[in-house]
This record gives C-alpha cells, structure tokens and sequence, in this order.
C-alpha cells in the first residue's frame, strides 16, 4: 500500500528493508520537497528583504509551527531545530545541565538507553560531580519500575529516559515516570528517537521538560532534528553554539543573544530539510496513527511468532507488554554478523550489532544481535521472506547445510 | 492598491509630523532591530489622568519603521492609556495598509513594541503595581 | 551559461539573485544528487552489512575523501563533516580551544569577523581568562597587517581569520598571516566560508591548522559543513558532541572514542547532504577557477564602476587590491533596509543589514548596508538591471520622484 | 565464482585449525571490532630468530572475523617477521578472496591488524628501539 509512495522500492523491487529502527526510507513527498524548495523558493531565511527570502522564512517557521503541532506543544517557539537527537541530548546536557548540576545532584537515566542518550551524561556526571544511576531492566526487559521509584525517591535532578528501547522494543511509561520525577523536582528528559514515526506523541500530556527526535528515522531526510523544550527552561539557558542568526546584538563589549528559540541555532540552519520534515510529518499525519499502529502491531506479531518457531532463535524484550515494531533476537552458533550479512546478500536489510545500547548489551551479557525493525512500508511477504532467510542462515552457518550457489543467490 | 498606502508611508518618511525629542517626556522608551539597524526613542508625555499629552520619536532607520513610529504618534497623541491598551498589532499594520514579510514585519512593529513596553513601565512606576493585561508587552 | 543549470531561474525566469554571500542557489545536478540518492541508495552508514548500507557508506565516505581533495588536504580523516561553518568554529573553539588556553594566551582575531567566527572565541576568552586581541582594518578596507605583525609578535595562541571578508569582500593574505602566527606556536584557524566557491583553497599551502565552510554557499544543499583540520591536532582533541557512531566502545565504566574524523561526528551525519556536496564541488571544479575567477571579476568590475556614478553611493572594501565578487555599500538618505527591500518587489535579490559582521559596521561607525554578491550564474544583464533599480530608489526614497503604480511594478 | 572461496572461508569458521591458546606465548595480543562485537585474541611464539614457531587465535565474531584469523595464523606459522612485514593489506583480502562492504571490512582485517601491531610490539619489546617502516601498525 503505501509501499508505492517509496521510491526506494522503484528502484529495488526486491529489497525488503527491515531496518527502519536505523533510519527510514523516504517517500516521493518527502524527497519533492526538498527539490521543490531548492527549485522554486531558495532562499536565506530570517534575513533577506525580497520576496523569496521572505517565502524561505515563512515555510522554515511553517515547519516549526508544524513541529510543535505534531508533538503537542504549547507553542512554536520551543521548538529548535538541530541536526539528530544526538545533538538535540548534548544540548541539552550542556546548556541546561551543566551549569545546574553538581556533586550534590543525580542524574537518572536506565541501562537501556541508546548511547546518545548515555553519553553526554556520563560525561556530565564525572565533569561535574554528579552522581549516574542507571536503572536497570527486569527479566522481562521492562524498565525496572520499582527501581525507578526507589532511585527517584533518593532523588533526582534529571531523568533522562528513552521512550521506547531501540533493541528491546519496550515502550516506557513515560507519564508515569515524569510524575515520579517532577515529584522530586527533577527535569524530565525524553529520547522520542524510535517514537515520533510510529505512535502519536504529546509532550504535553506526558509531562517532559525535554523532547528530542531525528528527522531521519521518521521519514524525512538526513540532517535535521528536533529538540523541544518547555519554554520556560529554555529562556533561562545560555546559548550552546554561538554565532551567526542567533544574536540580538554584537559588540567587543557586550553581546546579547536572541530569544528561543533562535538563541539555539547558531549559523545558517538546515532549511531545506527542516521544510521537508514538516512533510514527512504531513505524511505520517495522513496515514493516520491508527492505521499505523494497527499495520505495525500486526506485522510485529507476525516477526515475533514466526522467530518463535525457529529453533535456537531467543528474542529479547518484553513478552505480553506493550512494544515498538522492532525485534532483536539472537540465533544459537550463528554470529549476528553472519546472518545480517547473508540476508544482506539476499536483498534483505535487518541490523546486526549492539545497535550502539552497549551498555544494555553488557548487562544482558550478550555480545551482539541481529535487530529487525518495521516501517510504514513493510508487508507480510516481507516478514515471511525473512523469515525464510533466517532458516537458510541458521542451517548454513550451523553446517547443517553445505554453501551452494542456490543457497548464496536467491 | 497598495499604492496609496505607500504614498502615505513615504509622506511620513519623508515629512514625518512627530519626529524630534520631548524637552521634559514622563518616558523615555528606546529599542532596536539588530539586524537591520533600525532604532528608534519614543518620547511620551502621560499626564496624571493617564492621557498622552504629546509624543515624538527619534531615531534611524528604514521608511516603513520611521513612517509607522510617525503614525503611531500621531494615533497616540491625546489617547488615554487604556485607549491604547487596546489598540493591538493588527491595528498598526491596518494603519500601515502594506503587506509585510515576516523581516519587514519587524520594522513595522517596533515603534508600537516600544510603545507597549512604555506603557506597561508607566503603569508599573506610577503606582507600583503588576501591568493589568491589557498592558502586558507583547511577545516577540 | 550556468545560469540554465539552476532550476530556481526556471521557476522564476527574471529574478535576480546577488545575494549569494548569504547563500548560493542549487544546480540541478546537487538536487538530482539529494533525489537520487534517496530514491536508490538510501541506508544509514557504518553499520549495516547489506549492500545498500555499504554503497550509502561508499558515498559518504567518498564525499568526504572528495572535499579533502578539493581543499588538498593530506587525507580524508582530516575531513569532519557538521550543519555548517558555524559549528566548525565552535567545535575548534571548544574541543581545541577551552583545554588549551588560559589567562595567559592571546586569541587573535579581526574586526573583519562573521559573528560565527568571533562569538565562539569571545566567550572563550571571557571564560578562559584568555585575552582577545581584535586586529583593525586599514581606511581602505584591508587588514592592518602592521597590526597584525605586532600583535601576533607580542605572543599569540591562536589566530582566527576570515579568508574573505563577508562584508568588505578582502581577500586575506592567509599564507603570510598563517607564517607570522606560527611563528609565535599560534594555531591558525581559517574561515573560508566565503572564499570555497570562488577561488582555489589549499589548505596545505595556506598553512591552515583549521579551516571551516559551509556547503550552502557552495552551491551544496543546506544543512552540510566541514572542518578541517590536521590530524595531528584532530588527534589530540576530546570528542565535541558524544553519542552514537562515534564511540570505539561504552560501557557504564569506561568508554572509549573513535578516531578522528568519526570521533566528530556524534550521532547519524547528514548522509545525504554531504553527497550532495561532492556534487556541488564537482560542478565547481567542471566549470573550473579560471573561468570562474575571471566571470565573477568582470562582473564585479562592472558593478563597481556602475556603483560608482550613482551619486551619493559610498563603496565599503578594498579599492585596487585583491576582492571577492561582492559590493558592500552606502546610498546617501536612503535606508539599507529600503533599497532591498524596493529592490526585492522588483525581482533583485540583495541584502541590507550588518550581515552579521556588527563589530565591523560598529568601529566603520555604520549603521547597516546593502550588500550585492555574485554567483555563477549572473550575467552582466542581473548587474545593469541591479544598478537601474538602485538609481529608481535613489529616486525615490530621496524624494525625488513620487511613488507611482508605475515605479511599483518592474 | 566467489562460491569456492565462501566455502572455504565456512569450512575455516566451522572448522578452524588454529583456534586456542598458546601456554607461554612470548605475546598476546587482542583487539576487537566494538561495533559487531568481533573480539580476538592472538597468541605467538616469536623465537630469537625471529621465526613465528607457533600462532594461534581465539575470541568471539563472525564467520570472517574468525575464519580471517585462522587462515592468518595458518599463513604466519614458520615465517619470519621480516617475511611477514611485507604481508600487507591487500594479500590478506586476497587470502579471504570474497568482496567485502566498508563494515565487513573491518572483520576481514581485524586479525591482520592484531598481527601488525603484534609485530611492532614485539620488534620494539626486543631491541627497543622505534620499529623500522615496514612495521608501522596499519593506519585504521
Ligand atoms: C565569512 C563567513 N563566516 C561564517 C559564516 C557562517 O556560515 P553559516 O551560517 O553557514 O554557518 C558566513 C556566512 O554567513 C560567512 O560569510
Ligand atoms: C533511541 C534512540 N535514541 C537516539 C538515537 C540517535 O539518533 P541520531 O543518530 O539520529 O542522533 C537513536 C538512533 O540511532 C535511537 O534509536
């Protein structure tokens, strides 16, 4: 169905690309936007006096007003635009963490961040001081909620928390945990990476102080990202970067900056791809999350019963709960390498490695796995050729099965 | 169409009517668009009753933040506070007459921006108290 | 010629853009770039083991092996790629910078500056307690390099230069500038953003230790910058963001950084904006810096000579020396902001403000300018038509002539 | 085409002649690829000759990272460390003899790169002094 909106599937018929977890394809919307905007409405934004610059600025604050709509946000103006939410968390970390914290403080976060979520952290806390706590997940790959409550009762000056685990799939109780976290006055920090494309998101409603997603992972191009932020911590933050667009006025002696969310994005912005994002929203937006959910959920169920029946197959996450239409599983005598690389060959795109949750991996003590992941795209044949790849790796490389020139091609 | 409104604006450009400094103004109220470098002073005299007995503006800038930082003078003068309270953002670009992109918006916009600051620090020096809402300075 | 490359003058057949020091039009070539990339080989980098995710990491890693030959650099790994030249600046300012200077170093820099290479080590030196030495201009718009010998003499940490002024369009003299700060162990960082599109860049020759641009004004999509730098410094340097694809191994003890260039490049890069600017630079270096060089003189020429008989009309730059293809400049009694924003409704892109340089116009005692900047798309035509249109709002706005449905309209 | 060499990189995966640990060897070296969680460990016995008497591997990763290390330690036991100064890059892929993408790549050459800097460990251990040219450890 909307597989067809995908030039991507034009181009390669037959590839089946189950790693949208990474980074999604893109829709024919979404890639005429940007040769629109190039080829008709180019322009510098916030500057220029002629027409077409006034055009550029109009859609780049459109797609920010369009942004802050998407999320639920109160207004326009807590939306900055960046280039990923990796950027979006160190910006945070530094403009408003670092001159808040100290030893005295903890900062919160869980074992099953993604590292752009842990890092700018971890090296907050030993810069300043400030105590880490890494909750941990239960067997059942949940976060571990009563330790969250105990940890945050100790106290807690941030949470920085993913909304949904790019490995475990598991869907946080966001809400929940804000309302734990506020009760002890911390700031609510929300990694919304494997979020925005594939469940409505309201930053409103789940209380976060902090909001951050990647353009890439829900349709649209490379290069932008958003981080949102309740306006009245962002006034209070000094700039990150500083530069050009980003000034009230310059001088030797005394330099003031704009507000936010200007004061935020030092330099020519990425334009372009801030317009196309509004519509690759526009594009999830039509869709409709309900037919999303409903199409991701069933797939989903499809992958998890169909790696159930493969023998030596064990999948991580969480059984009977809530979860994102990603799945990362392990196979017995099989290197998760191996079975990437040999479903690679056969035009079938899933992930393998610690899908950079190190950490998680750690304390899991497993090395590395395979992660397939869905999109809007993806069909039941998809999963079913899939699955099929598997067997023909696992009987392979468990050398129950000889390498032939049938098994290589497919 | 627009044509009589531009007219106008390069009339007050030109010739503005209110331009100049007060000897003794109850407030003095200054701000800038850095990035065009315009700037302008508004003079305001409010006299016990909250009227505004004269007003006048300096400053440098483009025609259409000198012609609206006229007009508004001109629209000011002998209006009470609370008048003015309620003369809002599309009042001065209806008094303006030409549509503005969101740069030049700026320029239309600073002369009334000033004014609004000035009357809510009148409100606040007079009688110590919180600005009432309809004297909150507008948003950026 | 080029001008039917760019398919913006298809949509709009008379306008006319001289505003390409803010940012540069796109030749189709760059946006077929962007849509065919996402059309046919379209995966994250670095990590998928499938073949479109190793061809999308051919191309990433290619663009940047092409950029480093384009600047001749010495190898690909001193190439970074970030948003723009902003963040390179604050990246070299920061990562380099903040641990290696103190009270007692000298940051030098020019009055010349683009806040984007000024702001970064004004508040560095505010919060280091580094001193900022700030080098004047000569009456004729050229740097003061008596000054310059004498202050980087007297002890210099770092020199941070702009290759080409934004505003006054000197050309600097980089390579004796980069002698005399080495001389003193100083690092030499280098602007070029205004410089890559218009003439040659070695960074090799000038003897840069950092150089920095942005794509956008290189006829390269928005959202795509680069730093340079020698490797041995790049070696040295502490990771700037943290977070995903640049880490060599995290765990909740220690964590471990990859070399550089990809210890710079926190979390998913700009894949497709920075295969796109390999297109941008491969249209430059086709039509080649010979013919670039002498179209936009004889273009610059023209609209110096043309500027000149207007009355009233005060030149801002270098007379005689060495100049970029942009003018900017004064009218007597006529508001920057009014001759661009009369030029615009006629169709003639031009720029009027501080153009971020405010500490120039503050010491040149100015309030603001109308810049117009060449791109390799004028044609003698855009220049006379640009000089007409300014005689009309000369008119104009001094009063000398009325406004009329007919001045109006072009 | 590349079928024969597939099958015998299976057959060194599946069936490697030189996994294990040496007992005393005169180094150990390991490195890993954090991305893929290819991890090896290489064992030698450099005599004072400097003839590789003994090599072997173990660790954990993929069917390349693994069946790389084994034809290497295969191709290295009896050589002389001057002999296998000159084995280079492009010998060791040739060895492999399948194409490999950027990031299998790495699990192809990550044995390779642990017997370079292996090498120059040892060339430095002994004489201590800097290792000559051909002995650089690859640049990554
Ligand atoms: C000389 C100079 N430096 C730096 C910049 C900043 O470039 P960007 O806004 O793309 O970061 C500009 C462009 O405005 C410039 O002209
Ligand atoms: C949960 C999560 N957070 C953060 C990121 C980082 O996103 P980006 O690389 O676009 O900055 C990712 C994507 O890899 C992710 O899955």
């Amino acid at each position: 169905m909307s597989r067809a909106d995908f030039p991507i599937f034009n181009a390669h018929p037959e590839l089946i690309y189950l790693d949208s977890a990474a980074t999604t394809q893109k829709p024919q919307a979404v890639v005429d936007a940007l040769s629109s905007f190039y080829s008709k409405s180019y322009a510098t934004v916030h500057r220029g006096v002629y027409p077409m610059g006034e055009r550029a600025t109009e859609l780049y604050e459109g797609a920010r007003a369009y942004v802050a709509e998407f999320l639920g946000a109160k207004s326009a103006d807590e939306v900055v635009f960046l280039r990923n939410a990796t950027e979006a968390l160190n910006l945070v970390a530094e403009a408003w963490g670092r001159p808040n914290l100290g030893p005295k403080d903890r900062i919160v976060t869980t074992i099953m961040e993604h590292h752009s979520n842990f890092l700018p952290w971890q090296r907050l806390a030993r810069q300043t001081g400030a105590e880490l706590v890494v909750l941990p997940v239960t067997g059942n790959g949940q976060l571990d909620m009563e330790a969250a409550r105990r940890e945050l009762q100790a106290g807690a000056s941030v949470l920085a928390v993913t909304m949904v685990s790019n490995v475990l799939g598991t869907v946080n109780p966001i809400a929940c945990l804000a309302a734990m976290a506020h009760a002890q006055g911390a700031v609510v920090v929300v990694d919304g990476a494997q979020a925005v494309a594939h469940r409505p998101v309201n930053v409103t409603q789940m209380e976060a102080d902090f909001f951050v997603f990647s353009g890439h992972k829900a349709y649209a191009p490379t290069g932008i990202g958003v981080l949102w932020g309740r306006s009245e911590l962002l006034a209070q933050m000094e700039p990150f970067l500083v530069g050009g667009e980003m000034v009230n006025s310059v001088s030797l002696k005394k330099t003031t900056f704009l507000d936010p969310p200007h004061r935020f994005e030092a330099g020519t912005p990425a334009v372009a791809e801030a317009i196309a994002l509004k519509g690759a929203l526009e594009y999830i937006k039509n869709i409709g999350f309900d037919s999303i959910l409903g199409q991701e959920a069933a797939l989903l169920e499809l992958l998890l019963t169909g790696l159930g029946q493969i023998p030596g197959v064990s999948i991580l996450g969480p059984e009977g709960h809530l979860r994102e239409g990603l799945v990362s599983f392990l196979m017995d005598g099989v290197h998760p390498h191996d079975i990437s690389g040999f479903l690679g060959e056969k035009g079938i795109a899933v992930r393998a490695g610690f899908h950079c949750a190190q950490p998680l991996h750690e304390a899991l003590g497993i090395p590395a796995t395979v992660r397939a992941s869905i999109g809007i795209y993806n069909t039941e044949d998809d999963v079913r050729t899939f699955l099929r790849g598997l067997e023909d790796a696992r009987a392979l490389f468990t050398g129950e099965r000889q390498w032939t020139t049938s098994t290589a091609s497919r | 169409m627009d044509d009589i409104y531009r007219q106008q604006i390069m009339d007050h450009y030109q010739h503005p009517r209110h331009q100049g400094e007060l000897q003794n103004p109850t407030r003095r109220e200054h701000d800038s668009n850095p990035l065009c470098g315009d700037s302008i002073y508004l003079d305001l005299n409010i006299d016990d009753e909250g009227t505004v007995q004269d007003c006048r503006f300096h400053g440098e800038g483009c025609s259409i933040s000198q012609a609206a930082a006229d007009m508004l003078c001109h629209v000011s003068r002998g209006k009470s506070i609370s008048d003015l309270a309620a003369f809002d953002k599309d009042d001065m670009l209806k008094l303006l007459g030409i549509p503005l992109g969101p740069v030049r918006l700026k320029c239309g916009l600073l002369a009334y921006k000033i004014l609004k600051v000035a009357l809510v620090k009148h409100a606040m020096g007079t009688d110590g108290v919180e600005p009432h809402d309809g004297l909150k300075p507008p948003s950026q």
